[in-house]
């Protein structure tokens, strides 16, 4: 009988089909290697697994999860604890005031009962530290990476910040099932190879171990199969000693292409450069950019690719001055300053977020607002000048026309223009996003994530809407975007970011396996 | 040699940019009391009187830091509630210890409920904790004013015509509690030189203090200080953030109780409708004094601040008096003091929070150096702040 | 079972609580006690006052009453010791009387004449509840000020 | 129907209906427990008129994102060194008032950049340390109100011959000036016109403000700084403009104040103005980052009804004067009930 069985597991987040008959068996013991683009759903069977309440509160899940053959149905992450699967999750969820030991016993303490806490109930138990120092030594033992019990969360080096999570899931005696977030993500490679042994010896002690990553090499290397996952579907289920790296890349990336788009797609290596970036460094949380180089040619549209975190959202965000960064930009021959939004925008530059409702739009305020507001502040546009321009009036007339009018050009669904943007779908408010840069008329356009979180319908209206108006007005445009198939559509050129730098740069037509390699070339 | 002294350099700065409020405060009490010319044993039974009064109040702000729920104002609010108790045990005459034992136990019911109330406003307003727990202290206010002003002696029944208004219901402005004045701190007092302790006061605060220290090595204790440090990962833990929240506020509200208990029968007298309204302030800029911030706060700062503190209070007015020749200069000087040291206090620890962010930039850019220096090398690290910082935004 | 030993706990705490808070209410009843020395009529009959008495209490003479003299004293707990050093007429020997009394726990002042103890009379000749009456204080009713407050220096 | 009016409490929310209706109950009863009605309304149009421009105080920071002012007594305290100096000077009737606006606008302007440099500087932690930015300042010039070399007669204490007193009379100087301007009668109702107009006139001016290209800048970096930072407006250059704005009308306010009631207050006395000017507006269906002229206009009168309408009402039907503790409890529960508000911007 296996540990742990999965059957058939389908979700969908309101009609988008994330995950589609997923099959997966778990011996005790065994190490099994998840790997897959982001989005591909390797996350979203994890929360099932593990019982998060957002499955729940998305309208559950349908298929069976067996574990040592009986069929189990988390509610709470704290049920599958009680059933022995542990999870480190890619944040830490450590207290950075306490000490490793504090960390590892968490709300699980060994505690002594006296005669307040006999009153006022088992909560004033005075801890018993000599007993949480042996049950962490433990559990550290178990992990077989020496760390410092005593050290406090934030003095400590990113690694054992790392390890001390796993020792709190391996201090669960009821452990069964591991599950492993990118745990390497964060380790030097002397680190990693520490938790590749130890997970070895995880492993020999009978506990099954999910690890997912994208360091291809560290699966090859420690777990006994693979099991690969594109587009919501497992591709491959298959021992790791009966593939390698470039047939899981191919599978984890291949796709056959539209045919029809093709065509579109135009390389001029002869065209001037728009847009030079050097040395660009960017302090964006989770996305963190290292020294980018980076040219985009006078009026391509250029694809900026790569797996989430390794740093794509940072070069627009860094750009526009979101977020701190430094380096050098030009914009045709002129100097960009950093950390200055206004610059860029007056440089008639534009940027459409991947955060819509961070910081693509005004929730509470009208469509007329969101569309004009940045052609409005930026270039004096929809405004009445009285007393010869001491006073700059709103003119809400010609607000109401131009977005009027880009509603009837986007075909943004709304009951008027006067409607708030937080009531819109997700599809038709990253149109306005896409009207409100459009009416900066801009000459160099970012446009980050311009289709996630949207329905399929709406994505290809996204991505015309670019490409017409690329084609049509000739801006240079600069897309980033997670999936590699849309870049591939729409894109000229596309470049890849891994590990906060830029990769390589490819045309659209090269085959995935190439992203897919450059994807994976410096993952960190 | 020169990087020895830089590093000796920097940690005499980051110990005066850590204690800037202590020592400025040492500074105007080494001005301040020659000038005012006060004898030592005046002023050290003047500060051990102080002290006896108000260590316990201060006392009663630790828990909820250790929450993370901030300076709590709403302390006002155990005073309320310990005022009530010593109305009701005043007409009950109830004299001398066990009066003040019984104040302390009728005070508890009102106390609990008021810090339940508390205790669930705040968990519907997290992240502004302490403007919020201010304003209940003036919505309290007003509930308790309609109880004793007009409830009680028409509702309430109150026996005694002597703290009563004349009109028949309503307590007195001042309801006199001469009958249990000072008879714990003269209760075992000696005196040594001239200078009064009150042993069995100074006792009852080091018990507290005693039990605070036990408290922090409890699973509640635990749990609170996670809670503080970072509540999602409590949360996750399976610790019940709201319910550790409320028992901090309530535990902080009964202490204040007691400790108000305690405060007016040194005074002797309670002044029904003012005796309470600035006590909050005060103890928060005397802990604060002591070099507590608005997250991290030890006994220790609750004795250096209530010392401080107090100099600073005893010595201002004449201080002020003799330079500028009008009394109220100094009055005045001590309230703009203790203000302006809240104000203080809550500036630096906004300011501290955006430093810690601003520093991962610098960071980065120090890496990009590195790496231009060491390329085509793989690169720096990311920086360990990385995710904690994330996390506390 | 946990839960039943928990309750049973809980409940002996707060009894005991209880229980304390029973107890200062009886060792904690303050009173007034105001000692006479007053000829006194008793059905019909007269207990002439004493030419000297003085109180003594806890071994402190707390005043010397002379014909018509009144004192006080407070005390905490309901039982009252007093010494009284006598003089009935001028001239006479002192006599040394202890007093021993319990008090009424309702009366907040009370009243002892010492002519008429001395006699041996019943109780209630000589213990009586003294009320003050509630003498109308100038204090202003008016509105607590509150918010409006100045912080006081007393602090 | 029964759900429409749920979601007409929701929307409006209970403790404003409350108010509400407790108001209307004070206007109806009035008349039958024999209150003199027309004397009450002509009262609660000149406090209208005394307090309309300290809320109208708080908008223009609630529409950048800096929270509720309640820093207001730095701005009243603006207000104070201009009119103790326009009466130092010599000024007298209605000129007076004129140099107190002239003289305070350069402090008031000083002090609001001060404050607004400190606001940038704590962005989320703007209301507490709000708070205790006017405590400190209000304790910091009782000092000064002392030490500061003023000699007016009828300003210092007659015996020391310096330092001001606690309440100056206005009499001589511009006393009413404004209420009595243009002053109608109906009846018994008597309308103090100039404060209103002036009133009407700041109003109008915010109204307007609001639908400029900066208003508008300011409305969309309270909606959401980010956007409007990724929009290129310079975020701490409108938060500082809207600290500057409500500074500069809270001290015009407490000039009109002092023009109605006929006193100047020293010292300790601007301590606690914040506190109505915050609960009127919030009141009128304001929320911590949500204002408009119609809320400081519904809320003034409605806070103003229940100060002035209580005490007699209230004295009349129980022999009682609870408005005190009504006040606080109103007031201030309407404070609590705003902070608890998830606040209502979307994310």
């Amino acid at each position: 009988m296996s540990l742990l069985e999965m059957k058939n597991i389908r979700k969908d987040f309101f009609g988008n089909q994330v995950l589609t008959d997923i099959n997966l068996t778990l011996e005790e013991g065994e190490v099994l290697g998840l790997v897959g683009e982001n989005g591909a759903g390797k996350s979203t069977l994890m929360k099932i697994l593990f019982g998060m309440e957002v499955i729940r509160d998305t309208g559950g899940y349908e298929g069976d999860i067996l574990l040592n053959g009986q069929k189990v149905d988390f509610k709470t992450p704290f049920e599958a604890l009680a059933a022995g699967i542990g999870m480190v999750h890619q944040e830490f969820s450590l207290i950075p005031g306490f000490t490793a030991t504090e960390n590892i016993l968490l709300n699980r303490e060994p505690k002594k009962k006296s005669v307040i806490s006999e009153v006022f109930g088992e909560r004033l138990d005075v801890l018993n530290r000599k007993e949480m120092t042996a049950r962490s030594e433990a559990a550290i033992e178990k992990m077989g990476v020496k760390i410092d019990g005593t050290m406090v969360i934030h003095d400590m080096p990113v690694g054992h910040k790392q390890f001390t999570e796993i020792a709190r899931e391996l201090s669960k005696d009821q452990l069964k099932l591991l599950i492993l977030d990118e745990p390497t993500a964060v380790l030097t490679e002397k680190e990693a190879e520490a938790l590749l042994s130890s997970i070895r010896g995880m492993a020999a002690q009978g506990i099954a171990v999910i690890f997912i990553t994208h360091r291809l090499q560290e699966i090859l290397d420690v777990c006994d199969k693979v099991v690969i996952m594109r587009d919501s579907c497992v591709v491959k289920d298959v021992p790791s000693s009966e593939t390698d790296i470039p047939e899981i890349t191919r599978l984890m990336v291949g796709r056959q292409m539209s045919s029809v788009l093709k065509t579109e797609i135009r390389d001029n290596p002869d065209a001037p450069i728009a847009l030079s970036i050097r040395k660009l460094w960017v302090d964006m949380p989770g996305e963190t950019v290292r020294n980018v180089n980076l040219d985009v040619r006078e009026g391509e549209i250029l694809g900026i690719g790569g797996l989430a975190g390794q740093g794509k959202l940072g070069i627009p965000n860094g750009i526009m001055g979101l977020y701190d960064a430094g380096g050098e930009v030009t914009l045709r021959g002129e100097k960009i300053p950093l950390n200055s939004p206004r610059e860029c925008l007056n440089a008639s530059m534009a940027f459409v977020s991947e955060d819509r409702r961070g910081v693509g739009l005004l929730l509470d305020e009208t469509l007329e607002w969101n569309i004009a507001f940045p052609a409005m502040q930026i270039q004096n546009k929809f405004l009445k000048n009285y007393l010869g321009g001491l006073i700059k009036w709103r003119d809400e007339k010609a607000i109401r026309e131009i977005t009027q009018w880009y509603i009837d050009e986007l075909a943004i669904k709304c009951t008027s223009s006067r409607q708030k943007a937080k009531e819109l779908s997700g599809g038709n408010q990253q149109k306005v996003c896409l009207a409100k840069a459009f009416a900066l008329e801009p000459g160099f356009l970012f446009v980050s994530e311009p289709t996630r979180g949207i329905d399929v319908g709406a994505k290809s209206l996204v991505l015309n809407a670019l490409k017409r108006f690329n084609r049509k007005s000739g801006v240079t445009i600069v897309m980033i975007s997670s999936e590699l198939e849309e870049l591939r559509q729409t894109c000229d050129r596309i470049a890849i970011v891994s590990g906060g730098r830029v990769a390589g740069i490819l045309p659209a037509t090269e085959s995935a396996e190439q992203f897919g390699l450059l994807m994976i070339s410096q993952v960190k | 040699m020169s990087g020895k002294q830089n590093s000796a350099g920097k940690t005499v700065f980051s110990f005066l940019r850590n204690n800037t409020v202590p020592l400025m405060f040492i500074l105007i009490c080494a001005v301040c009391i020659p000038i005012s010319g006060f004898s030592p044993s005046y002023l050290l039974n003047e500060i051990i009187t102080r002290l006896g009064r108000n260590a316990f109040l201060i006392l009663s702000l630790l828990i909820p830091i250790m929450a993370g729920m901030g300076l709590n104002f709403g302390m006002t609010l155990g005073a309320m509630a310990g005022e009530i108790a010593l109305i009701f045990v005043s007409d009950w005459q109830i004299w001398g210890i066990p009066g003040v034992v019984l104040a302390m136990i009728v005070s508890i019911p009102f106390s609990v409920l008021l810090g339940w109330v508390c205790g669930k406003i705040l968990n519907m307003a997290k992240g502004r904790e302490m403007i919020t727990s201010y304003i209940i202290s003036f919505f309290i206010n007003g509930i308790y004013q309609l109880i004793v002003l007009y409830l009680m002696g028409s509702v309430i029944p109150i026996a005694h015509g002597s703290i009563k208004l004349p009109r028949g219901y309503g307590i007195r402005n001042t309801v006199s509690l001469l009958n249990m004045r000072q008879c714990i701190d003269n209760l075992l007092a000696i005196r040594i030189e001239g200078v009064k302790i009150p042993v069995l006061t100074l006792l009852i605060i080091a018990l507290m203090c005693i039990l605070i220290v036990w408290f922090r090595r409890t699973k509640l204790g635990q749990d609170m200080r996670a809670v503080g440090q970072d509540i999602h990962v409590a949360r996750d833990a399976g610790i019940n953030v709201e319910r550790t929240r409320i028992i901090s506020i309530i535990i902080s509200t009964v202490l204040a109780g007691f400790g108000m208990i305690l405060y007016l029968q040194n005074i002797g007298n309670l002044s029904t409708y003012s005796a309470h309204s600035q006590v909050g302030m005060f103890c928060i800029a005397a802990l604060l004094v002591g070099g507590a911030s608005v997250d991290r706060a030890s006994i220790g700062n609750v004795f250096l601040g209530a010392i401080l503190f107090h100099t600073m209070f005893i010595v201002a007015p004449k201080a002020g008096a003799v330079i500028t020749g009008d009394p109220m200069i100094g009055e005045y000087f001590r309230v703009f003091v203790s203000y302006g040291v809240i104000t203080l206090a809550l500036i630096m620890y906004e300011m501290k929070k955006r430093r810690q962010k601003a520093s991962i930039g610098a960071q980065l850019a120090l890496a990009q150096k590195d790496d231009d220096r060491h390329e085509p090398g793989i690169g720096a690290q990311p920086s360990p702040a990385r995710k904690e910082v994330e996390r506390h935004e | 079972m946990n839960n039943k030993r928990k309750w049973i706990f809980r409940g002996c705490t707060l009894l005991f609580v209880l229980l304390l808070a029973g107890l200062m209410f009886l060792v904690g009843r303050g009173h007034t006690v105001y000692i006479d020395n007053k000829t006194l009529e008793y059905n019909g009959e007269s207990y002439s006052a004493l030419e000297r008495s003085e109180v003594w209490i806890n071994g402190e003479r707390l005043s010397k009453l002379s014909k018509r003299d009144r004192t006080m004293t407070t005390t905490i707990g309901n039982s009252f010791e007093m010494k009284l050093i006598n003089t009935e007429k001028k001239g006479d020997d002192p006599t040394e009387v202890v007093v021993k009394l319990s008090l009424p726990y309702s009366w907040d002042g009370i009243l002892v004449n010492i002519p008429g103890y001395l006699a041996g009379l019943p109780q209630e000749a000589w213990l009586s509840e003294f009320i003050i009456e509630p003498t109308p204080m100038e204090e202003d009713a008016e509105e607590p000020a509150g918010e409006d407050d100045i912080p006081t220096a007393e602090f | 129907m029964k759900e429409k009016l749920a979601s007409f409490v929701a929307s409006f929310g209970l403790p404003r209906l409350i108010i509400t209706g407790f108001l209307l109950a004070l206007f109806i009863l009035a008349p039958i427990v024999g209150v003199d009605l027309p004397m009450q309304i002509t009262n609660v149009i000149n406090r209208f008129s005394w307090n309309a421009i300290l809320v109208l105080a708080m908008v223009p920071m609630v529409h950048s994102g800096c929270g509720l002012n309640f820093g207001l007594p730095l701005g009243i305290i603006s207000g104070l060194l201009g009119a103790t100096l326009s009466l130092e000077l010599g000024f007298t009737g209605p000129l007076s008032f004129v140099m107190a606006v002239v003289i305070s606008t350069p402090f008031a302007l000083m002090l609001g950049m001060g404050y607004g440099v400190l606001l940038n500087r704590i962005k989320g932690g703007e209301m507490m340390i709000a708070t205790y930015v006017g405590f400190s300042s209000v304790s910091f010039m009782c000092m000064m109100w002392l030490l500061l070399p003023y000699h007016k007669p009828d300003m210092v204490w007659g015996m020391a011959g310096k330092g001001l007193r606690t309440t100056i009379s206005l009499e001589g100087y511009y006393d009413k000036v404004l209420s009595n301007f243009l002053q109608i009668n109906i009846g018994k109702v008597s309308i103090p016109t100039g404060a209103l107009l002036l009133f009407a006139l700041l109003a109008f001016a915010m109204w307007a403000f609001l639908h400029t290209k900066t208003g508008t800048a300011m409305t969309a970096v309270g909606s959401n700084p980010t956007f409007a930072k990724a929009a290129g407006i310079k975020v701490d250059k409108i938060r500082m403009l809207s600290v500057v704005m409500s500074t500069w009308l809270a001290a015009i306010g407490i000039l009109v104040y002092e023009q109605g009631f006929g006193f100047i207050q020293l010292y300790m006395a601007p301590f606690y103005m914040a506190l109505p000017a915050v609960s009127a507006i919030l009141i009128g269906g304001a929320s911590v980052n949500k204002a408009t002229i119609v809320h400081v206009i519904l809320g003034t009168f409605l806070f103003q009804g229940i100060v002035t309408m209580t005490p007699t009402v209230m004295n009349s039907v129980i022999h009682t004067d609870m408005s005190e503790v009504i006040r606080v409890i109103a007031s201030n529960g309407m404070i609590l009930y705003a902070l608890t508000r998830r606040s209502e911007v979307s994310r």
